[in-house]
């Protein structure tokens, strides 16, 4: 269709849009000089850090920018008419019916205390003014047309009634119900969990092609843009550096942001001895911080010349469908960059942690928590109480030197077996052996030299760090808490571990408020290997981040590790990033490892079912990869009250590879086989018949 | 849902139940006197004893709380052995009964060594009747060692005449060697003690016992109306050993005594006279000292001018009959008693006096008496003489009757009986011990009794069964004024909550939709304003403006506990002092609370889904804008329960607030209690309707 | 091939107040030539095309510049629009070919496309030719052959099947009678990854049939 | 990116500790009613402390000529119904309440009953709350359970028994304040360290091996202190309330003390016989003062959070 609708002028036509927030400091331009065009059952992608203005230019479309933002220049043209100096009354018509929106997170955009069918149906009663029994009956319809299961029943319940992933659903139904012309969505699935989020792309697709509709899609991912976007619009610093289709950007991108970007990203299937992640130095500034009359990114352009910055360079069309807004997009040649001095991490070639003796060996652990029923019995403390089997039954151990990553969807229990090691939690059973010390009990209960030997990095940069205390304070204490150092040579040490995570010494005295995201983060690290820890446990590390400040982190831990010979363990829930990290990784399940192997191992053949449906959900920042399309039904059954057998049947594609047709799976716990001796897969499924599978992923 | 209820209400209790035993102890712990604050403060410490006992605040605290939670019926049935009802008389008071076997209700008081039962007829009439078919030995082996010890003194007593010692001794005998008997049944023992207690009543005389008492208060009297004996009362003060502890009223009063006792003496003996007027000039000046010993050169002089009557009555006092005859006889005795002038100038005043004080009541002695003073005033000494020791002997054939009496009255076998007495406790009665029980006897005062009510327990159904006892200030049902000042109170809290709810919420949305605009600052600082001044504050401010200057209401309510809707303008003020208070509060928190809301996304979505703006703050906002408040406004009923507190002593208005802050400074605690417990209950219901009501708004919850 | 397959979706509309100018502006901006006009709720009230919108001369003649600036800014589009019930509309379920008919019939270039009286879509002149392009291939590089046979039972399958044995694909076909003679079938076909030659070859070998025409 | 983000400042340069209290100092005067709020305070601080040097006569110097009068220029507001002097009052009263706590007739601790009244009650609270939210389990469950208990007391009656029975008297009245706000602090201090706790910083101390107390009170209390500040200055004001509605309920600082409270509940008699004025300044005493802190408070927190 796309050849015919081009021809169309577009749904929506974006020229020089220039959005500003009062402050207190002043008018501050969030978005200036957005142009872009979105036609009919086209997706058009908006990618950018956290900071660019992406949301903004969202909300500008509809002119929603709350009570200090206003547009303050260039055109936005819906359908041929110009939406920018319409009446609120005019644009509230609009919105809901012609354009609508699907927002970040579904909990928070749905109201809690409305039932869905009521927020779904008025959105029809007030925009068609149709009887609420028919608003009814379109809304079920338009919820069984977005999969909704038992959609007539969902309509009476309450939004925190329904799962995360079926709250998406209810929101997007809710934005087609009006059969929009024009669907904007802000991060949809940014909150989602990698296999739900595949679904609902699946979702997305499909509705686009029945529609017809025209979609802003805006996100933080590459991977999600490859797979969903036609168009693509690279945004930094409030503006629109490059526009382009979805091949042409991905496989030439000319911007130097842009190229910045792809670098940042680890490949599915690229191993940190394969290829290097290049971060961007320097940070997106802040809206009043921008530099005017100049190109935004050429504080942090390794081309960048002294035209850029005294001049703002054009967006430059480079191919009829492909343009960028850099002076030498024409002379710039992704493939010939070399990285700057200093950026390539420095990595001698490891010495295998094969053979060695595991500095970790976990065997049955299990940690359970007691889920407290809210019967009356209960109130006298005689109400039975029930578990929930956050960690069931893991074994595995870690050879001294090496990282083990552990990957699974949230829930699955990654993070308590995190806790279980530090000793946060107590484990109900099983051994855990740290060398030779027992880890089973409390932290509390452990000795000092065990506890400096253990210690952890956090997820969220934000609450990493104390905001009372400066930052040479926090790392100090470790220092002085262990004794480390003699405490008057605590400062020396301090400022020589901020060195080792790329921090200068005048960080010492700063708060935390002075910090960004990722510097917080370094702290957080900083901080970790104070006391020369043996083992570093990192709970999704980088989750919170931004791809380029991301890549920064991943390469400052290789290093440090590499530094240190520090064994880790890394959580996270991003297949790429575990791959390009992890010597082993672990395969989580409803508490349960699932695979565990070597790393190139878990991403090729044989594979776990899990792990198979989790690699074909990831989403590749590559328009051309082809992936196998297995998407996995149903929600994770709970943790109370887990499946028997294996743990997986309720949601296994591949019970039909059982010999007895699955029947075996719901029954008993399925064996560990060996496909190697440190390559186990937990399935019924016979390791031949796992062999057969194909690879997920093939790069075209 | 219900199981949350459920859950909530056994917390709601289990935090009433913390309430009250706090207050308990904290009531237990303040210091100051109950008794002293309901009799005043002039009270025996033996009338205090028996206050508290009466109360059952003699009991251990535990106990006290028990009965006051789940009543003392229960208890009292055991001890009275029979099931005891409450019921209702036709004006509105609840009775104690016991119920007989047979179905009748019945309750006893005990007079003299009777038991008196009143039994309730079907027509509501009461008939007496005595009924000492119910004594019950108190404990052979208690009583064993009592009567053995009576048994000596009986041996020793040398008042008794010899026959009434034998017969004493010989029934006594008999009591002992019956109460030795092991196994028997109470019937048994009643049976055997029957005939020889018969012998014993029948040796007591009890006109001869009641006339001790009356011979005591004669003593009193004259001792404390008669001059010269103040005189001789003074002087063993100033020389008794509490001396040091008289202050300097005391001094002063004596002082005047003594000088009155010298003018009386004017003309009888001139140095006595002087004597007296010096010592009370001393006193007078302070000179404690010298007055003492100037008075110790006439006391001797003064106990010579009374014939030692003093001791006469000293001796009728303390009961010595024996002592008192030989005052009688010595006058008698012209060798002892020469009954001179200064004699025959006192003497017959005093036994004027003294024969007044018996009034006729113990005529074998009086008349004589009587008569000796006539012929003492005639100046026939002779006859004098005769008449006094014709009293003297009637004295002591009178005090061997006593005395048998006595020794025959305290060889009785002890007798208790539980029952219920007409002032609604279960008590123990006793008679035979000999003890002296004090009773507040209603309509004669106190009354010191040998025998009688020696244990109570106050009969209350318990909290837990809806009865909050007694107030013991008043001595009526707390409940019954509880509930017409809690009507009060939740009037006037009534129609303050429908005025401020509506406005308040309205405002506050207002405020909270305009938030940051000019119609938001003056809502919200405005109601800051109002919300922090103290009620008392804006009461007074509304008085000074409204009542004062304005005129336009009545500044004050003062009306009967009854009816606050005879004067509805006399609410005004009350009402409108509580509707700026709580005005305020609600607006501010609403405001808080819309403001909130209207930054969340999903107020975001209903705008961006194009919905109207009324249509997105009715639908979306107001619903969960208003959670937070109405839970909050919930709480805050606490607060305005203080509030209340505060302007109902404000405006004198009869409610519950000023009964409870009444009932707390005087100590009253079942008061106190029972009206905390309603506060509480209230307070904590609220509560429950403050989370009963949030989760209905908040199906979060709901559905958890 | 139904009328809501080949629609035009999410059609521009216009509002009954919306001005003459501004709806000309608008489908200029858009580029359309038909703008179905709306009330709440997407409810068609009537139909604008640029004729309609061409105010006539007559009209004017009598009015000064002034007046015409005034008359034409206060002219509404409820005022000139071909109002509902005269409105020729079509069902989103509908064969294309029926739509197609309704137009020639009518001889209009527009329909709207009605769903319980709201308008889902818009069908055009334009619509129907992209997919006689479509039909005949037009987007696809190939040889297009036009082959004349007898209108008789079989004829088609023999000449698919002579194209078949060669194993190649029919990109696109259609048909229509041969003009003025109604005893034979025109026949165009689409054949990719073959040359003129190789495929004239073929089709000169089909008894009956004849290649009027190959590029 | 919403649009508070885009504004959020972001302070890249480390200011030195003068530059953050001109900061803190700007944020202040942003605030107009914050100002007026302190003004307020301000004044009632100086007539506290110069009180002697602000009236010739001393608060229970009696005059049986002078009683009940309106002001004049001997009495600048009056006198009572004993004829003492109401403005010699009311300053002497503000002392009592703001920078002294007479605890026998000669000894007095420097800060007033209503500072008192919130600083015990702080400490009580903070320490239950940190304990109540830190520890959970059981800690928690007693905790909250006696909080809840002397929560679900009417305030007043917790008040009148309190008062009556250890009897009234300055530091009693400082100890049943305390008591009577110890639970509201505790749930506040609770409530902000549950959310805390969550924090990784708090798991990072947990790992170092650091002890319950060191984290409660090095790791948690300092971030908990905004709203513990602003809370307390909110307390100051309801102490000050509850002083002037213990005097009046007659459960105050005993008599002649010069108390608010119980000046008005005296004063009052005399309003209706056509004195007012003894009844009159003490109020717009209370209602000045509590009032002004509140601005202060409300205006200071709602600066704070703004440019949070």
């Amino acid at each position: 269709m796309s050849s015919t609708d081009r021809g169309h002028a577009p749904i929506l036509r974006v020229r020089s849009a220039a959005i500003s927030y009062e402050t207190r400091y002043g008018d501050v331009e969030a978005v200036r000089d957005v142009s872009f065009d979105v036609h009919r059952a086209e997706t058009f992608g908006v990618v950018g850090e956290s900071g660019c203005g992406k949301s903004t230019v969202a909300f500008g479309i509809v002119d929603f920018l709350g009570a200090n933002g206003k547009i303050v220049g260039g055109s936005i043209n819906f359908q041929g008419r110009e939406l920018v100096g319409r009446s609120q009354e005019e644009l509230r018509k609009l919105r809901g019916d012609q354009i609508s929106m699907v927002y970040q997170d579904p909990m928070q955009a749905l109201n809690p205390s409305v039932t869905i069918g009521d927020q779904l149906t008025e959105v029809l009663t007030v925009h068609r003014k149709i009887p609420a029994k028919e608003a009814r009956e379109k809304s079920i319809d338009m919820l069984n047309r977005v999969y909704m299961p038992d959609s007539a029943n969902v309509m009476k319940r309450y939004p925190h009634q329904i799962s995360g992933g079926q709250q998406q659903r209810v929101v997007i139904a809710m934005a087609l119900l009006n059969n929009p012309a024009l669907l904007i969505m802000d991060e949809p699935t940014t909150a989602l969990d990698v296999t739900v989020e595949a679904v609902v792309l699946d979702l997305i697709e499909d509705l686009k092609r029945d529609f017809d509709t025209a979609i802003v899609y805006i996100t933080h991912d590459l991977g999600v843009v490859a797979r969903v976007c036609n168009q693509v619009g690279v945004m930094y610093a409030g503006e629109m550096v490059e526009v382009g289709s979805v091949e042409a950007i991905y496989a030439n991108p000319q911007h130097p942001y842009t190229q910045g970007l792809m670098r940042c990203v680890p490949k599915l299937g690229s191993t940190k001895e394969s290829s290097i992640l290049y971060p961007i130095r320097g940070r997106v500034p802040a809206p009043k911080d921008r530099p005017k009359g100049a190109c935004v990114f050429a504080p942090r352009c390794d081309y960048a010349a002294d035209k850029c910055y005294n001049e703002k360079p054009p967006l430059s069309t480079i191919e009829p469908d492909h343009s960028a807004r850099c002076f030498y997009s024409e002379e710039i040649d992704a493939s010939s960059w070399t990285p700057p001095e200093g950026m390539v991490p420095k990595l001698a070639a490891r010495t295998g942690g094969n053979g060695e003796e595991p500095l970790i060996k976990l065997t049955g652990l299990k940690t359970y928590y007691k889920q407290e029923s809210k019967s009356l019995l209960s109130l006298i403390g005689a109400g039975k109480s029930r578990y929930v089997k956050a960690v069931d039954d893991v074994s595995l151990q870690i050879p001294a030197n090496q990282t083990l990553g552990v990957v699974g969807e949230s829930g699955c229990g990654k993070s308590t077996l995190a806790k279980t090691i530090i000793g946060l939690e107590t484990p109900l059973a099983g051994e855990a052996e740290f060398l030779g010390f027992d880890l089973t009990n409390p932290v509390s209960q452990r000795d000092v030299k065990l506890i400096e030997e253990l210690q952890m990095v956090f997820q969220n940069p934000d609450s990493t760090m104390n905001p009372s205390y400066s930052v040479g304070h926090q790392i100090g204490r470790p220092l002085r808490r262990f004794r480390k150092v003699p405490s008057d040579a605590v400062r020396d040490e301090v400022i020589r571990l901020l060195h080792a995570v790329r921090l200068d010494e005048s960080y010492y005295r700063r708060l935390p408020r002075q910090l960004s995201g990722g510097e917080k983060q370094r702290v957080g690290i900083a901080r970790a290997f104070a006391s020369r820890p043996d083992l570093v446990l990192c709970d999704e590390p980088v989750s919170a981040l931004d791809v380029s400040v991301q890549a920064a982190v991943l390469n400052l831990l290789m290093e440090i590790q590499h530094e240190y010979g520090t064994t880790m363990m890394f959580i996270a829930h991003d297949l790429s990033v575990v791959r390009f990290f992890s010597d082993y990784v672990a395969v989580m399940y409803l508490g349960r490892i699932v695979e565990f192997g070597p790393a190139e191992a878990i991403y090729a053949p044989p594979y776990q079912p899990y792990t198979e449906a989790l690699l074909s959900a990831v989403p590749i920042p590559d328009p051309t990869a082809k992936q196998k399309h297995i998407r996995l039904h149903g929600t994770v059954p709970s943790a109370l009250n887990p499946p028997s057998g294996c743990p997986f049947h309720t949601r296994c594609p591949r019970r039909d590879m059982v010999p007895d047709g699955g029947g075996i799976c719901e029954k008993e716990i399925p064996p560990w086989q060996y496909e190697t001796e440190e390559h186990r897969i937990f399935c019924h499924i016979p390791l031949e018949r796992l062999r057969e599978m194909e690879p997920v992923v093939t790069a075209d | 849902m219900g199981k949350f209820i459920v859950r909530r209400l056994l917390l709601m209790l289990l935090t009433m139940l913390l309430v009250s035993i706090s207050v308990f102890l904290i009531t237990e712990a303040a210091p100051g006197n109950l008794a002293r604050n309901v009799l005043g403060i002039h009270i025996t410490p033996e009338q205090e004893a028996s206050f508290l006992q009466q109360h059952g605040l003699d009991k251990p605290f535990y106990e006290r709380y028990l009965y006051w939670l789940v009543g003392s019926d229960w208890r009292a049935e055991r001890l009275v052995n029979m099931p005891i009802q409450q019921i209702t008389t036709e004006d509105g008071f609840r009775d104690w009964w016991a119920v007989e076997e047979d179905g009748s209700r019945v309750r006893w008081d005990m007079q003299a060594e009777d038991l008196i039962v009143s039994e309730l007829q079907p027509d509501g009439s009461v008939t007496r009747s005595i009924d000492n078919e119910r004594w019950r030995v108190k404990d052979p082996s208690l009583e064993i060692p009592r009567l053995e010890e009576h048994r000596a003194e009986v041996v020793e007593d040398d008042q008794l005449a010899h026959a009434d010692r034998q017969a004493l001794l010989n029934e006594l005998d008999q009591i002992l060697t019956i109460l030795s008997r092991k196994d028997q049944s109470p019937e048994e023992f009643t049976a055997g003690l029957s005939e020889p207690e018969r012998a014993l009543e029948a040796m007591v005389d009890q006109e001869a016992l009641e006339k001790q008492t009356i011979f005591r208060e004669m003593a009193e009297g004259v001792g404390r109306r008669n001059h010269l004996m103040q005189v001789l009362t003074a002087y063993e003060q100033l020389s008794g050993p509490l001396a040091a502890e008289l202050r300097e009223s005391d001094f002063q009063s004596m002082a005047r005594q003594i000088s009155r006792a010298a003018v009386a003496l004017d003309g009888v003996d001139p140095t006595l006279e002087e004597g007296l007027a010096q010592a009370a000039e001393h006193l007078v000046g302070g000179d404690v000292g010298t007055a003492r010993t100037t008075l110790d050169a006439q006391v001797e002089r003064l106990d010579y001018l009374t014939g030692s009557l003093r001791d006469f009555l000293e001796a009728l006092r303390t009961e010595q009959y024996g002592d008192a005859v030989a005052v009688l006889r010595r006058i008698s005795d012209p060798a002892e008693t020469p009954l001179d002038q200064a004699q025959l100038q006192v003497l017959p005043d005093l036994l004027e006096e003294i024969q007044d004080g018996l009034n006729g009541d113990v005529p074998a002695v009086s008349e004589p008496l009587f008569q000796t003073t006539d012929h003492l005033r005639e100046g026939s000494t002779g006859e004098a003489r005769q008449t006094l020791a014709l009293a003297a002997d009637e004295l002591e054939q009178l005090s061997l009757v006593i005395a048998r009496s006595q020794a025959a009255q305290g060889a009785g076998v002890a007798r208790v009986f539980w029952g219920v007495d007409r002032q609604n406790r279960a008590v123990q009665w006793e008679k035979g011990t000999g003890d002296v029980v004090w009773r507040l006897v209603p309509g004669s005062g106190w009354m010191a009794t040998t025998g009688g009510p020696a244990e109570y327990v106050p009969l209350q159904r318990g909290l837990l069964r809806g009865d909050p006892g007694l107030s013991l200030r008043t001595g009526r049902p707390v409940a019954n004024l509880l509930f017409t000042r809690l009507r009060n109170s939740l009037v006037l809290a009534g129609l303050a909550f429908v005025i401020v709810m509506p406005i308040a919420l309205v405002l506050g949305l207002i405020a909270g939709l305009n938030e940051g605009k000019p119609v938001d600052r003056v809502l919200s600082i405005g109601g800051m304003m109002f919300s922090v001044t103290p009620e008392f504050v804006t009461g007074i401010f509304l008085i000074l403006i409204f009542a004062f200057w304005l005129g336009i209401v009545p500044g004050a309510t003062v009306f009967g506990a009854d009816a606050p809707w005879t004067r509805p303008e006399m609410l005004i003020l009350p009402v409108a002092t509580l509707t700026l208070v709580e005005l305020g509060y609600v607006l501010r928190i609403t405001r808080a609370s819309m403001a909130e809301v209207m930054k969340e996304p999903y107020i975001r979505t209903a705008y961006l889904k194009g919905l109207p703006g009324w249509r997105v703050v009715l639908k979306h906002a107001v619903r969960n804008a208003l959670m937070a408040p109405m839970t909050i406004i919930m709480l805050h009923v606490n607060w305005l329960l203080g509030g209340i507190v505060v302007v109902e002593v404000i405006f004198g208005y009869p409610g519950l607030g000023s009964y409870i802050l009444d009932s707390a400074l005087f100590r009253d605690v079942n008061a106190l209690q029972g009206g905390a417990m309603i506060l509480v209950a209230v307070a904590v219901s609220t509560q429950l309707l403050a989370d009963v009501l949030y989760t209905f708004l908040n199906p979060r919850i709901r559905y958890n | 091939m139904l009328v809501k397959d080949y629609m035009t979706r999410h059609p521009v509309m216009a509002e009954p107040s919306m001005s003459l100018v501004e709806a000309q502006q608008m489908m200029a901006e858009a580029k359309v030539r038909h703008l179905p006009v709306v009330e709440t709720g997407k409810r068609l009230v009537g139909l604008v095309t640029r004729q309609t919108l061409r105010i006539p001369p007559t009209e004017l003649a009598s009015l000064n510049v002034w007046e015409i600036t005034r008359f034409l800014s206060d002219l509404k589009l409820e005022d000139v629009m071909v109002k509902h019930r005269d409105v020729i509309t079509t069902e989103a379920d509908l064969p294309l070919e029926q739509a197609a008919q309704v137009m020639i019939q009518h001889k209009i270039g527009a329909l709207p496309v009605l769903e319980k009286g709201i308008v889902v879509g818009i069908i055009t002149e334009i619509d129907m030719m992209t997919q006689l392009t479509e039909l005949l291939g037009g987007n696809v590089a190939g040889v297009r052959a036009t082959i004349r046979m007898p209108n008789r039972k079989g004829e088609l399958a023999k000449m698919t099947r002579a194209i078949s044995e060669q194993g190649w694909g029919i990109y696109a076909s259609g048909g229509v009678p041969t003009p003025k003679d109604p005893s034979y079938w025109d026949c165009v076909i689409k054949v990719r990854d073959v040359s003129k030659d190789e495929l004239l070859a073929v089709l000169e070998r089909i008894e009956d049939q004849e290649v009027i025409d190959l590029r | 990116m919403t649009a508070s983000e885009q504004t959020m400042p972001k302070i890249s340069a480390q200011p030195s500790p003068l530059e953050r209290l001109r900061g803190g100092i700007s944020i202040l005067f942003e605030s107009k009613i914050a100002v007026i709020g302190l003004a307020i305070i301000l004044f009632w601080v100086f007539v506290a402390v110069f009180a002697p040097l602000l009236t010739p006569y001393s608060p229970t110097e009696q005059d049986y000529l002078a009683q009940n009068q309106g002001p004049s220029a001997a009495h600048p507001l009056g006198t009572d119904e004993l004829g003492r002097d109401v403005w010699a009052r009311v300053i002497y009263g503000a002392r009592v309440v703001l920078i002294m706590l007479p605890v026998t007739d000669s000894f007095w601790l420097p800060l007033g009953t209503a500072i008192w009244g919130v600083l015990l009650g702080l400490f009580a609270g903070a320490s239950l709350g940190l304990m109540g939210g830190y520890l959970g389990g059981w800690v928690d469950e007693v905790v909250m359970r006696l909080l809840d208990a002397l929560m679900a007391f009417p305030v007043v009656l917790l008040y009148m028994i309190i008062i009556a029975s250890v009897g009234a008297s300055a530091t009693n009245v400082v100890l049943a304040i305390d008591i009577v706000g110890t639970p509201g602090i505790a749930r506040l201090v609770r409530s902000l360290t549950l959310d805390i706790r969550t924090r990784d910083y708090i798991r990072a101390a947990e790992i170092r091996g650091e002890s319950p107390w060191y984290i409660m009170f090095v790791e948690i209390l300092p971030n908990a202190r905004g709203p513990i500040i602003v809370d307390a200055m909110l307390r100051v004001g309801y102490a000050i309330f509850a002083m002037g509605t213990l005097g009046f309920l007659g459960l105050g600082l005993p008599p002649p003390s010069p108390d608010w409270g119980s000046m008005v509940a005296k004063g009052r008699q005399y309003i209706l016989a056509g004195s007012p004025w003894a009844a009159l300044w003490p109020s717009i005493a209370i209602a000045s003062l509590v009032v002004g802190l509140n601005l202060f408070a409300d205006g200071i927190s709602e600066e704070s959070t703004r440019y949070q």
